[in-house]
């Protein structure tokens, strides 16, 4: 299968319909779960954490969510993060081999990512930071268009509109507030779709986001505010960001918060799809924050040997995602040998396809510089294109000239 | 669709019957900012307007600039076009980032497939006797920033106009509104064809030196440029209207005829859009020019206190000084 | 009295020695004010508001706050508010006079400012917004200092570390960073000291108030964030800035928030208190929402009537912070007629020490435009300083040219 | 206290080592940004400082540029010297209004009662093959506040020693390094007396024409300039070292030999510092300069993606180019 035809299958809900849908995100879990701590040193009481399916691959339940999911529509979230996994580690071998400049890998967040990629519907709206790549495979964005900026052929350039997924923002903090203003504009239409927002543990930390909920609990906006807390900010644990777990942050806003299992793909699509629900019936926003871990670098610049040890990573190596999965996938006997053979076959030719397109992928033409400053035009933007346009021009001709002279 | 005439207004109403208008013109246009709701604003620029068109369309959002721009974002995505009101210059900064960052970038970043049309309307610049962060001509740090366009109307016809077509446009405008000119009344012909929003205009012909501003300083150039007449001097006034794009065009024929050009803003001097307007006119005039352009401005200091203001902000006898040194070359 | 010599009383705690310090800002009050509300428009339920004086001037209890103060102490309060109101009255009909180009009036507030002003101690430091006049005066500034600013002279002015009290910030929300970074200095001294952050309802929204939130408790820093909630930010109610009570703001960033009356000066001061009992002994920042009301315009320049109405100011008019200590005083025997014929002599020589000082205050010289804008000096601004001197001194000239000409 | 002696060192480890001293120097200086700590910085300028000196005194802060400036204000009240890092250029705009409205204006406000000695590390500039935001030159959106000042080191010796000085500084410091010089070692001469902060250097001689840059382009002017000799030109290099205040009389000395300027930067040139060295010097040199002063720079566009750079950034051609046509008057 094709880089193309896999990306094609869109937004189709791979975790279906067969779901039970969840209690909106219940005002009980935010309420039971903001105590003030007045002590700032002290470690904060292990908050509830929904979970679904344990890192051994036990199914367990959960009081306020529940999901029911065919075997088709399990083996689909399994596809998912495997090829998803499989991309991510296909881009950081192309950075390696200088095919990228930079790549920011999402290597331990696939639950969290296709867990709540999978709850959206298609009308729903998408503001990633720079690492929801999972999440781009889930709105069928072509995986080269995620590479493009990190191969430094353009800023993002793909169209946000045509797979409802925004373009990356590499700026901490920022995407919030759009996609509440978004979401304002949603309301203002009359329509039920609902928006998530992307955003980290470090991002929690910013002005913007917390104006993102200020606004957005008092315009009551349809926004989802998805929080992959991957315990690290580069080099910075969580603990410099908030000295209490950061899905407690909502209700002093005014809105409910949760924490999810972020390695747990059911939990998350049952969190994401009733929050959703939650804001699509006009009860406004809610926090999930997924627990979850960044396995690799923060990017590929980044050496984290120089501030966490191999010990912190073994331990939420034995949390893997997709291991979890497959454990119960195999024990319940919901997937054959067939399926995780042609899933591998699958996978490699999704590797061979990125490389082939990323290796094919054309350079910007230079004068793309004064292109799309200004959608009608600036005269300034006019008169500097036409001078270096001549200023090139004149090395052709001095080519020319020398040339003829010789 | 036509405007309602309207003869002689102030300025400030001229841009309240603008917002009206556009507002009327197109369901997608929204006002978003402090106070802009019953209250009409504190300079009462959108007076009547959550009256007449309701909550949802003029909305008094949180106290939070970086959160009034962010949103409008997020709102021009979904297809509208928020007109953003910033109470006072010096309150335009928590915005800053959203402003560079995000609104200036996000049409490139997309290779165009997205559009902003987001005005940013600012009271700017001093003269009515302020506190700190009530009276600063902040343009040059916006006019830098490529992607932005900066407008700046010097008197009723133009508020109305110029806001009409900063709104229609795609790309983000940031709008400064001359405060201190708020008050004065011009007639606003709402059936004259307007001119291109970037489009300097020549207000007064002279022969012997030009007058270049933009905003509040126009007509303190107009005063100027009479004073200078009866000392039998010849001053051609040029309003800028546009502080990005820059209609160097128009400043060059009307200096490439004089010889002479002064530039006259509040902002500092140092930095500021005197420079960009010196350098590259004394670069298209090298052989015309008869003295160096010479720029009258605001020091490098923080706008002073109130009671300092007449002092610090250019005045008749500021231009007049550097209109005498000019000639003098 | 003078205005000097009243002022000169400085920080010297009116409300002191004998009060029994309540338990620290509780857990338990932030903990349990903290609920999720999933629903945005329906009414909050009334949140605890911590009361020791009713505005029918009733001694109360509070379960977690208590105070026991002289009947001096409580003269003295009373004598700071009624001062307060009156040099804020003077300043007001200064404005109209044309003395002052403005005047942010802080009518209604005077127990919310002195209650916290008179809980602090000289070695503690304060940064006020904008309308902090009686908070000012607590510390001992010089109230034509305050008028300085409004009047056009200058732009604050006064030294900071004279009265540990900092200049005014216009600009909403800046000076609770500012306020924070002061306490985590504290912290490095190895100090006890603690700070206090004015802000208000409004300001709430703000980034930077977000942010100061979560340095200050990553940081553990010894900082009260102390928001007179007065309703009102211009012409917006606090609606637009939150749905759930402010001071539920705190729990998510880990330190408690409580909600006091914030026209019972009783009950700010022994909240304050123990707030900043609370830094000092290292657990770090407290948020305290005194509820009270702006009971006249934002500043001069507004117009309330175009935004709210009579009705609600008169309800607020019957919680008047200043009658209720007064009736209870009264009522308790604990002042005299004396006392408070004596009390408005001194008035009526504070606002006549006011109106002199301030018709007497120079205009700033013109030079000092190029003052200060640098501590170690500026080249451009020597020559700019230059220039400006000899473009002024060019009409000396011209004037006695013309003088000996005609 | 005299630094260590240090011999070869690229710029980076300059700037760490005079960090070091600093830290060393005076227990009052503060080290704060994110990732300042263990890691050292994204690019290792802070590296072993947190070890050496403690999270007390080499602080990582959390993920907020606001934030970061706003306690950095409120420590240095307290009589702290903070030194922060913002971790690239594009990413300062959340502490812009900090910068602007606090930090460059409180010593005014206080009529000099307080002083507010904060340094704000700004690696900046191209070349690196980065994504957006990564490759800015805001420069001219500091230079243009009151209040602050501005410098950039071009080599390993200015950088230690205006770092230095840029901490004993009683005024605010943004301090630009240009990041893609960050590995280009020179001799850190510790026993030297150093030049003003403020003072722009003659780093080249010559007769023809004057060049005049700072931070990372001052390089690529001094391989225009030998590349020009080739061709029998004699180039003047000034490197200006500093953007506020500006050292126009060094300029101006020099074009008063050479008679011709060209100021190249890496930032927009509209709006630019190009254009205040332009204006002023154009004012001075009147009847010195044989043709205008011609700027090399960024375009009026975003910062293109990193395949685009190289045509983007002005380089040994566009200056040569320029130089040219500056000759042909
Ligand atoms: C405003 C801003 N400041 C700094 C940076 C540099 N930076 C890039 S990613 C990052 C850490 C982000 O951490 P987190 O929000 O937890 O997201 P994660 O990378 O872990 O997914 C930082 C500091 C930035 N991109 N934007
Ligand atoms: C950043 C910023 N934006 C806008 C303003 C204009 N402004 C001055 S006071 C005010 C309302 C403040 O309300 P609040 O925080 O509740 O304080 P209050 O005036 O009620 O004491 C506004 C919007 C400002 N000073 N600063
Ligand atoms: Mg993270
Ligand atoms: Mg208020």
């Amino acid at each position: 299968m094709t880089v193309e035809s896999t990306a094609a299958r869109g937004t189709s809900r791979s975790g279906g319909k067969r779901t039970a849908a969840a209690k909106p995100a219940a005002k009980k879990t935010a309420a039971k779960k903001a105590p003030a701590r007045a002590k700032g040193a002290s470690a904060p009481e292990q908050p509830e954490l929904v979970q679904l399916l344990t890192p051994e691959g036990e199914r367990v339940e959960h009081p306020e969510y529940s999901i029911d999911l065919s075997a088709e529509e399990l083996r689909g979230l399994y596809r998912d993060m495997v090829l998803t996994r499989r991309f991510d580690a296909e881009a950081t071998s192309l950075q390696r081999q200088g095919e990228l400049g930079l790549w920011a890998s999402l290597l331990g967040q696939e639950a969290a990512q296709i867990g709540s990629g999978r709850a959206l519907r298609d009308d729903d709206y998408v503001f990633p930071t720079y690492r929801e790549h999972g999440v781009a495979w889930c709105r069928g964005v072509d995986p080269s268009n995620l590479l493009g900026m990190f191969r430094g052929v353009n800023n993002g350039g793909w169209d946000p509109n045509s797979n409802n997924f925004h373009l990356y923002t590499i700026v901490i903090g920022s995407q919030a507030l759009h996609a509440t203003g978004y979401a304002m504009g949603i309301t203002k239409d009359g329509a039920d779709s609902a928006v998530i927002a992307y955003f980290g543990d470090g991002a929690s930390s910013q002005g913007d986001v917390a104006e993102a909920f200020t606004f957005s609990a008092v315009y009551n906006a349809p926004v989802v505010f998805f929080c992959q807390n991957n315990q690290w900010a580069i080099s910075e644990p969580t603990e410099k960001q908030s000295r209490v777990p950061i899905y407690q942050r909502a209700a002093g806003f005014g809105f409910p918060g949760v924490r999810v299992d972020g390695n747990d793909v059911l939990a998350v699509l049952a969190v994401t799809r009733a929050a959703l629900e939650h804001a699509r019936s006009g009860q406004g926003p809610t926090l999930v924050e997924a627990f979850t871990y960044r396995m690799g670098a923060h990017t590929t610049s980044d050496d984290p040997t120089r501030y966490r040890t191999d010990d912190e990573r073994a331990a939420w190596e034995a949390k893997d995602p997709i291991l979890r999965l497959r454990t119960y996938l195999e024990k319940e006997g919901l997937a054959d040998e067939a399926f995780f053979a042609k899933l591998e076959k699958e996978s490699e030719e999704l590797g061979v396809s990125v490389r082939e397109k990323i290796r094919t992928m054309p350079d910007p033409d230079t004068m793309a510089i004064f292109e799309n400053v200004y959608a009608d035009g600036h005269a300034l933007i006019d008169e500097e294109r036409a001078q270096f346009s001549e200023y090139l021009a004149s090395f052709a001709d001095a080519d020319e000239t020398a040339g003829k002279g010789h | 669709m036509a405007a309602k005439s309207s003869g002689q207004l102030p300025v400030a109403k001229a841009i309240n019957e603008s917002l009206r208008a556009s507002l009327e013109a197109d369901p997608k246009v929204l006002i978003m900012g402090e106070d802009v709701g019953k209250l009409g604003g504190v300079f009462r620029v959108t007076d009547g307007l959550q009256k007449d068109f309701g909550e949802d369309r003029v909305i008094d959002t949180p106290l939070a600039e970086s959160g009034i721009i962010g949103t409008a974002i997020g709102l021009a995505l979904r297809g509208y076009r928020p007109v953003c009101e910033i109470q006072f210059d010096g309150f335009v900064f928590p915005a800053y980032d959203q402003i560079v960052t995000q609104l200036a970038k996000m049409h490139a970043r997309a290779l165009g497939k997205v559009k902003l049309p987001v005005v940013i309307r600012i009271p700017y610049g001093g003269g009515i006797g302020a506190v700190e962060h009530h009276s600063e001509s902040p343009e040059a740090l916006f006019a830098h920033v490529a992607g932005l366009k900066c407008v700046s109307p010097s008197n009723a016809n133009d508020a109305y106009w110029m806001m009409r077509q900063a709104i229609e446009s795609d790309d983000p405008v940031i709008f400064f509104e001359p405060k201190r000119r708020y008050w004065d009344k011009g007639v606003v012909d709402s059936s004259s064809i307007p001119a291109p929003l970037h489009r300097a205009q020549v207000v007064r012909t002279g022969t012997d030196i030009t007058l270049a501003a933009y905003g509040p300083m126009v007509k303190t150039c107009l005063e100027s440029a009479a004073a200078a007449e009866e000392e039998g001097r010849s001053v051609e006034v040029v309003d800028l209207r546009s502080m990005s794009p820059i209609d160097f065009d128009t400043i060059q024929q009307s200096v490439e005829k004089t010889g002479r050009l002064v530039v006259v803003h509040e902002a500092p001097v140092f930095y500021g859009s005197g420079a960009e307007v010196a350098a590259r006119i004394t670069e298209r005039c090298f052989y015309h020019l008869e003295a160096p352009v010479l720029r009258v401005g605001g020091f490098h200091a923080p706008y002073p206190p109130a009671r300092l203001e007449e002092e610090y902000l250019p005045g008749l006898d500021r231009v007049l000084d550097a209109v005498d040194r000019a000639l003098a070359y």
